[in-house]
């Protein structure tokens, strides 16, 4: 039952890029600096919650780092229309530099930091609730705040005008820059809601799961979101499967490890289901294009 | 009267280029005013400039007598101004309704009340007569409907003064006279109509007052009555254009003979059994609506498609499967009907574009391989002259020309091939009328050298000017087919929307 | 393009006039290359603190050659620390191919080599035998996960191991704790799992609670950054987490048992003043086991208030078996 | 011309740009910039030795940022490299092991080639894929690069384990596979020559032949590519087969050449590195060759700036993305300025 539980762990830090993700690329623009987002806001969380022994601090800091990483990239990538890739990625070895340095400049210590004056993202204890228990209990605030976003999302999307705003930025900004709105601002308001998403991401990583810093502790999980949203293309339903089944996998991957598997192996079982699904869903729809 | 809009000494450049020179344009209430010229006159950016998409670098603009200065559309919008552009401004992927009200959707609470859109939207378009499924997905309308779509818009923004920017070019004559008499029911409303063309014919037929535009200037507004068809056609040109007359030749030998040839796409039959064939020094006309299986036809004789069944036999060898390449080396020749989206690599130079289909000649083709970079410059700057093609150099990107001169050099380049087929598609859509006049002669020259040709064209005029024989598509098949001297223009009409002949 | 080089040139043709060596203090350099870099709060962190003891008692001068896990940076940092210092002390597995390669090439210069044998003229070896700290870890291990009077284990003979990546080194860990543990009871179930990654936290956390919901209330972490994963969860869930290399038993006061200490920091201590004693053997190959104190536990304040004295006893005589010879610690790399 | 030459003024000038901006953080270290940049190049070329580190750590940078320029160069996104580096590299390490006593000219060729095909059939796979069936080569070579650098790591922990020390690695290769040290001192190796002809042949097919034309009008427009008789499916097979040779070959000259055998992590990102700088010179080989090489110079540099001032590598590490994220904003600056398109009207 365990798996349960880790699965919603690990996909908590996935889905939030990835609904950040999701926003963007509603909106027009595929974000690749998600994992330095998230490092910096991970930072952050860390700094915020250590000075003021306060986690709401932790999650602004942590929201202001992501932000300042987004803004960056919107600007080079919408105002400059330079190469997405090319700035996402030095905005990633960026952040993990520059967290490098700050760890150092500001704590004085190489590596890791830690502290007891950190004060964590609490979890919630809804009482005892039977056998759901082990089902409901206990999340971090943050799993629940992401539960509510994927809802939200689900909603903005479809029943509210700035979802079509958003969709209509990404298929054809000039109908909407001719219809008086401007795409260029929409586009922003995707990339800060990306950057408010990432940033929590970022906090849950540092002071909700765990209550450390760690350099580069993002470790890849920007880029799967990265992956599961290009993987998604804008399908709401498929970009959700692609997080999910990446999330059980690795869990399932870890749990296995337990059964005497060997870790090399297991650690590859999230890349082969998403390629295994990738190819699945190549293979359908060109058989169903076939067909007629 | 009062005037509705009010140009005073209006200039805007990009760069070095001056788009529109110190404009002076009143345009009254109520009236429908035409603006022709060029392409690049400077029709579409002054317009563009009324619509807030582009800023005035000097001069000013009066709405109903009110000094305004646009940033954006969303200003001209609130100034009750609204524009059909040349490209459609739609999403495809949207509904109807979802396009018509896209900016400006009802809101109950905080969501977007899709009800109340549809069904206002679905008022709209009954009061003004408009057959619109208003919960179809625009990528599945016909290019009309589209534009209806379009206009409903403006009528949903209640805009009091619209402005049409080409909107004919894509229509069939009888969809156009329909779109006519919508906008006389504006005029009727007391809307303002700005009407911009290059169709001396139609701007005739609609308009109060016609101004006339040439490299951004305005050359002087005219009552309709006041000024003759010929007269408006030497200002717009800057000179007379000569007609142009078929040398009668010789048209025993086939070249291309196409067979019972279908397509089937996505479960729909798009080309449903057609059967034609292509003489020597003969010019076939393919006329009908857009989206009655003339592009896929078109593809599929050029080889980027291959027909479900049937045949396509050129010169007694059967090619239906050749690839592309296979039967440009036969000397098929093919001007495609998108030069941005087929024709061209905008993004490339006009160099590489010219190459384009050459690279595997001997004069270009090096060994192992290389290509020999001095005779590609040396054929380019050839063909530039040869073509008349206005660029700095080779190596300009071919995005940065002017449409006119965008489709001389894939002219230029499919033309210098030793050519025995022509598949000729659009050939002087969005060129400019100097333009128009070259290509034709170009293209007749070919005739006379008994190439045998395939035109594929919506404009009827050009069919009517330079086709041997005319087909019409409807649905798939061809639904008339008949010698130039023989057919007339009311029968083609018909048989593009279907009826028989 | 071309005038980027162009410029680049020139900027290079300016600063080759101007330079000139910087080094020319007289008195002892010691250069400590590390295939990693310092923060990983255990190996490299220890060597780095004798080095730092070195220099603030012995007087000398000393500097750190990270390379930061880049082989391609072995070379040039093994070349820079040879051409301008005296003693090279490397430090790292990983190095192995690149010091036998630069060594001979630097005949005047000392190079100490830590954690395997390089039979090259001049450098002195020093191995450790973490197996057999390992084997005493494990050992103390299995005897408290099945104690009722001890906190926070469940009784079950279950206890966890914790791996930053999978290889040898790593496994040369965990066989020693896997020995230990079955010495004392052969029933007593180890459940291993790899992170894949040194600086993932995160999952090194998973993986704990993972063995953790699966009975294990011991769990021995040899994973740099990502253990403190592990001892993240050990605070959460209330189970005790296992230190490595150096003394982590300030990371979680209540929840580290103890530490499989490697001293690597006293080994460099040791080889420098042994230097400047004149004491200084080169070719040596020098063991740190636990007889000599080279490796052992470091054992935290919660644990030994709590612990019952007969294992502690037991631990002891395990410890003189070991050192006695009476107890063969296996190692990994046996199979040779 | 003058449009030209104005956009290769706006990318030099955002170089020196990042390098100021760098300057002044080094002042935050206390160093001047000057005393900074002195070091950081005579670090990189100051002697033959770090100029022989240099050059050798150039190497997997360009080949692998020849690799990506290729296939990006037609349009198709190989982000796979790494995943190819890594398993040709470790398919020679496993050869290399296994058989002996073949002459060494054959072995070294025979070395090679096996990297080149092992490279070039794990780009395949995902070329083929995205070229029959649609599939998504971006994420489906990201995925591909886990399970290739996984695989390896299992097997060179496992079954390839070295028998000689505890090096996560294989054991040292055949020396007959050897491409010698051309300096006891240095890595940099035999194996530079097969790097100078891979990268002459990759100049050739994408500047000079004929293929190099149709692959970036593939890029540049597929349709039209089409159109004009180019068989955009057998390009961009051979674009993405090619660049997964050039991926493998790195892998084998890091194998064949500097270690003489597989490491863990023998490329730490290697890959990544070359996909920036060939996305930041726009896919141009030749820009390849001159941002491998500054920041093969910036990299070997940065040792020596905090061996002698105490500028610790990050420092540098943000300086070079400075610099990639100046001249990337200059470069479409530029293009923006020399190639806009003309607003019809």
């Amino acid at each position: 039952m365990y798996i349960y539980r880790s699965t919603i762990a690990t996909l908590t830090m996935i889905m939030l890029p990835v609904l950040g993700g999701m926003w963007t690329l509603q909106a027009g623009i595929l974000n690749i600096s998600q994992e330095g987002a998230m490092l910096m806001a991970a930072f952050f969380a860390v700094l915020g919650s250590y000075i003021f022994s306060s986690f709401w601090m932790g999650l602004l800091f942590a929201i202001l780092a992501s932000l300042m990483i987004n803004i960056i990239y919107a600007f080079f990538c919408i105002n400059l229309r330079a190469n997405i890739w090319v700035i996402g990625m030095a905005l990633n070895i960026l952040a993990s530099s520059l967290t490098i340095l700050l760890l150092k400049s500001v704590f004085g210590v190489k590596g890791s930091f830690t502290s007891s004056k950190i004060q964590q993202i609490p979890s919630l204890h809804l009482g005892n609730l039977g056998p759901l228990n082990a089902f409901l209990n206990d999340f971090s605030l943050v799993v629940w705040i992401t539960i509510g976003l994927v809802l939200f999302f689900k909603y903005v999307d479809t029943h509210t005008t700035f979802g079509l705003h958003l969709k209509a930025a990404g298929k054809n900004w000039q109908a909407l820059d001719t219809a008086g709105i401007s795409s260029t601002l929409i586009r922003y308001e995707s990339i800060l809601i990306n950057a408010v998403l990432v940033g929590i991401a970022g906090a849950y990583l540092s002071i909700g799961y765990l209550k450390l810093f760690n350099k580069d502790m993002s470790a890849g999980r920007g880029w799967i979101a990265v992956a599961a949203v290009i993987f998604g293309d804008g399908n709401f339903t498929w970009t959700l499967i692609a997080t999910i089944a990446f999330g059980f996998m690795d869990a399932l991957g870890i749990s296995l490890q337990s059964y005497g598997l060997n870790s090399n192996l297991t650690l590859m079982f999230p890349y082969l289901a998403i390629t295994a699904a990738l190819i699945y869903q190549g293979v359908r729809s060109y058989r169903l294009k076939e067909k007629g | 009267m009062k005037n509705a809009v009010e140009f005073e000494n209006v200039t805007k450049k990009f760069g070095s280029v001056t788009a529109v020179n110190a404009v002076n344009l009143s345009i009254e209430d109520g009236e429908i005013h035409s603006i022709i010229g060029e392409n690049g006159a400077g029709k579409t950016t002054l317009m563009r400039l009324l619509y807030g998409m582009y800023k005035i670098d000097s001069g000013s603009v009066k709405v109903f007598g009110k000094k305004v200065r646009f940033s954006s559309p969303k200003d001209a919008i609130a100034n009750g101004i609204g524009m059909v552009h040349q490209n459609f401004m739609l999403i495809d992927s949207f509904t109807v309704y979802e396009n018509v009200v896209l900016g400006f959707e009802p809101k109950r609470n905080l969501s977007f009340d899709r009800k109340s859109a549809r069904r206002i939207v679905k008022e709209l378009a009954l009061r003004y007569g408009m057959n619109v499924n208003v919960d179809e997905k625009v990528e599945r309308l016909s290019v009309g409907l589209q534009q209806k779509v379009e206009i409903l818009k403006l009528l949903y923004r209640k805009a009091n003064i619209l402005i049409f920017d080409e909107p004919t070019a894509v229509l069939t004559p009888q969809e156009s006279q329909l779109l006519f008499d919508i906008l006389k029911k504006f005029k009727e409303s007391g809307k303002t109509v700005i009407f911009i063309s290059h169709k001396l014919r139609e701007v005739k037929e609609i308009s109060n007052r016609i101004t006339v535009m040439r490299n951004g200037k305005n050359l002087g507004t005219f009552k309709n009555e006041e000024i003759s068809e010929e007269r408006l056609a030497e200002m717009v040109a800057g000179r007379k254009i000569p007609k142009l007359s078929l040398p009668s030749v010789d048209f025993s030998k086939v070249a291309l003979k196409v067979e019972n040839v279908s397509l089937v796409e996505n479960g729909v039959e798009i080309v449903k059994n057609v059967s034609f064939d292509v003489r020597e020094g003969e010019v076939l006309g393919v006329a009908g609506v857009v989206g009655n299986g003339q592009s896929e036809l078109e593809e599929m004789v050029s080889g980027m498609k291959k027909p479900t069944s049937g045949k396509i036999v050129f010169y007694d060898e059967d090619v239906t499967n050749l690839s592309v390449r296979a039967r440009r080396e036969r000397g098929m020749v093919y001007i495609p009907q998108d030069r941005i989206k087929t024709g061209l690599a905008p993004l490339a130079s006009i160099k590489e574009n010219m190459l384009m289909g050459h690279q595997n000649k001997k004069q270009f083709l090096g060994k192992l391989a290389f290509l020999k970079r001095g005779n590609i410059r040396s054929f380019s700057i050839s063909l530039i002259e040869d073509y008349e093609v206005v660029c700095k150099s080779p190596e300009e990107q071919a995005g940065t020309l002017s449409g006119g001169n965008m489709q001389r050099v894939v002219i230029a380049r499919e033309f210098s091939h030793r050519a025995r087929f022509l598949l000729v598609s659009q050939p002087t859509r969005g060129v400019d009328i100097g333009g128009i006049e070259f290509i034709h002669k170009k293209i007749l020259k070919m005739r006379e050298e008994k190439i045998a040709i395939l035109l594929f064209s919506s404009d009827l005029d050009e069919i009517l000017t330079l086709s041997d024989r005319i087909a019409v598509m409807y649905e798939g098949r061809i639904n008339y087919l008949c010698t130039r001297e023989k057919s007339d223009l009311t029968k083609i009409g018909l048989a593009m929307l279907g009826m028989k002949r | 393009m071309k005038k980027v080089v162009a410029l680049f040139f020139v900027t290079f043709l300016f600063t080759l006039g101007m330079y000139s060596t910087a080094f020319s203090a007289p008195h002892m350099k010691v250069a400590l290359v590390i295939a990693g870099e310092l923060g990983d709060k255990s190996f490299y962190d220890s060597s780095y603190q004798g080095l730092v003891r070195a220099e603030k008692d012995l007087g000398i001068y000393a500097k750190v050659l990270p390379c930061k896990t880049d082989p391609a940076n072995y070379m040039p940092q093994m070349i820079a620390a040879s051409m301008n210092f005296n003693m090279v002390i490397v430090v790292g597995y990983e190095l192995i191919d690149t010091l036998k390669q630069v060594a001979p090439q630097f005949p005047k210069v000392d190079y100490v080599y830590i954690d395997d044998v390089v039979k090259a003229g001049q450098v002195t070896s020093i191995i450790f035998k973490q197996n057999e700290s390992s084997f005493m870890a494990g050992a103390l291990a299995a005897m408290l996960t099945e104690r009722k009077d001890f906190p926070m284990v469940n009784g079950e003979k279950v206890i966890g191991f914790v791996g930053g990546e999978d290889y040898s080194v790593i496994r040369d860990f965990l066989i020693g704790y896997e020995q230990g543990a079955h010495y004392v009871d052969p029933e007593v179930k180890i459940l291993t799992g790899y992170v894949g990654g040194w600086d993932d936290p995160a999952t090194a956390k998973e993986i704990a609670l993972d063995q953790f919901h699966h009975g294990a209330d011991i769990i021995f972490q040899v994973a740099g950054g990502s253990g403190l994963g592990v001892i993240d969860a050990a605070k959460q869930a209330h189970f005790w987490a296992i230190g490595v290399d150096s003394p982590q038993g300030y990371l979680a006061p209540n929840n580290i048992l103890t530490s499989v200490v490697k001293n690597v920091g006293n080994a460099v201590y040791d080889m420098i003043k042994d230097k400047l004693n004149g004491t200084y053997k080169r070719g040596t190959i020098y063991t740190y086991g636990i007889s000599n104190n080279g490796v052992g536990l470091s054992y935290s304040k919660v644990m030994l208030k709590n612990v019952p004295a007969d294992v502690i006893r037991k631990l002891i005589q395990i410890r003189t078996d070991i050192i006695t010879g009476k107890i063969k610690v296996k190692s990994y790399f046996d199979r040779k | 011309m003058m449009e030209r030459y104005k956009g290769l003024l706006i990318i030099t000038v955002s170089f020196f740009l990042a390098i100021f901006i760098g300057g002044l953080l080094m002042l935050l270290y206390k160093v001047s910039p000057i005393d900074g940049y002195k070091e950081m190049v005579m670090g990189a070329i100051g002697n033959k030795f770090v100029l022989y580190s240099t050059l050798d750590r150039m190497i997997p940078i360009l080949l692998t940022g020849l690799s990506i320029a290729i296939s990006f160069h037609a349009g198709i996104w190989n982000i796979g490299a790494q995943g190819q580096l890594y398993l040709a590299a470790f398919v020679v390490a496993a050869m290399g092991v296994t058989f002996h006593g073949i002459p060494s000219m054959m072995y070294i060729v025979i070395g090679v080639s096996v990297g080149l095909v092992v490279g070039g059939i794990w780009a395949w796979i995902p070329g083929y894929l995205k070229v029959k069936y649609n599939v998504n080569e971006v994420v489906l070579t990201i995925m591909m690069n886990s399970i290739a650098v996984y695989f390896t790591l299992y097997m060179v922990n496992g079954p390839f384990r070295t028998t000689q020390g505890s090096l996560g690695a294989t054991n040292i290769i055949d020396k007959g596979m050897w491409f010698k040290h051309l300096n006891p001192l240095s890595n940099l190796n035999t194996g530079v020559y097969v790097a100078i002809v891979a990268t002459a042949v990759i100049v050739y097919l994408m500047v000079f032949s004929k293929y190099g034309y149709e692959w970036k009008m593939s890029r540049l427009n597929q349709r039209f590519a089409v159109y004009g008789g180019v068989d955009v499916k057998r390009n961009l097979m051979m674009a993405m087969v090619v660049s997964g040779m050039l991926a493998g070959l790195a892998g084998t000259l890091l194998v064949m050449g500097d270690y003489h055998r597989f490491l863990n992590g023998i490329s730490p990102g290697y890959s990544w590195t070359g996909m920036i700088l060939a996305m930041m010179v726009n896919y141009d080989p030749i820009g390849v060759i001159i941002t491998s090489f500054i920041y093969a110079v910036m990299a070997s540099g940065g040792l020596q700036m905090e061996l002698m001032l105490n500028i610790p590598q990050e420092l540098v590490q943000i300086i070079f993305v400075l610099s990639v994220m100046f001249v990337t904003a200059g470069y479409s600056v530029s293009n923006k300025m020399a190639n806009r398109i003309q607003e019809e009207g």
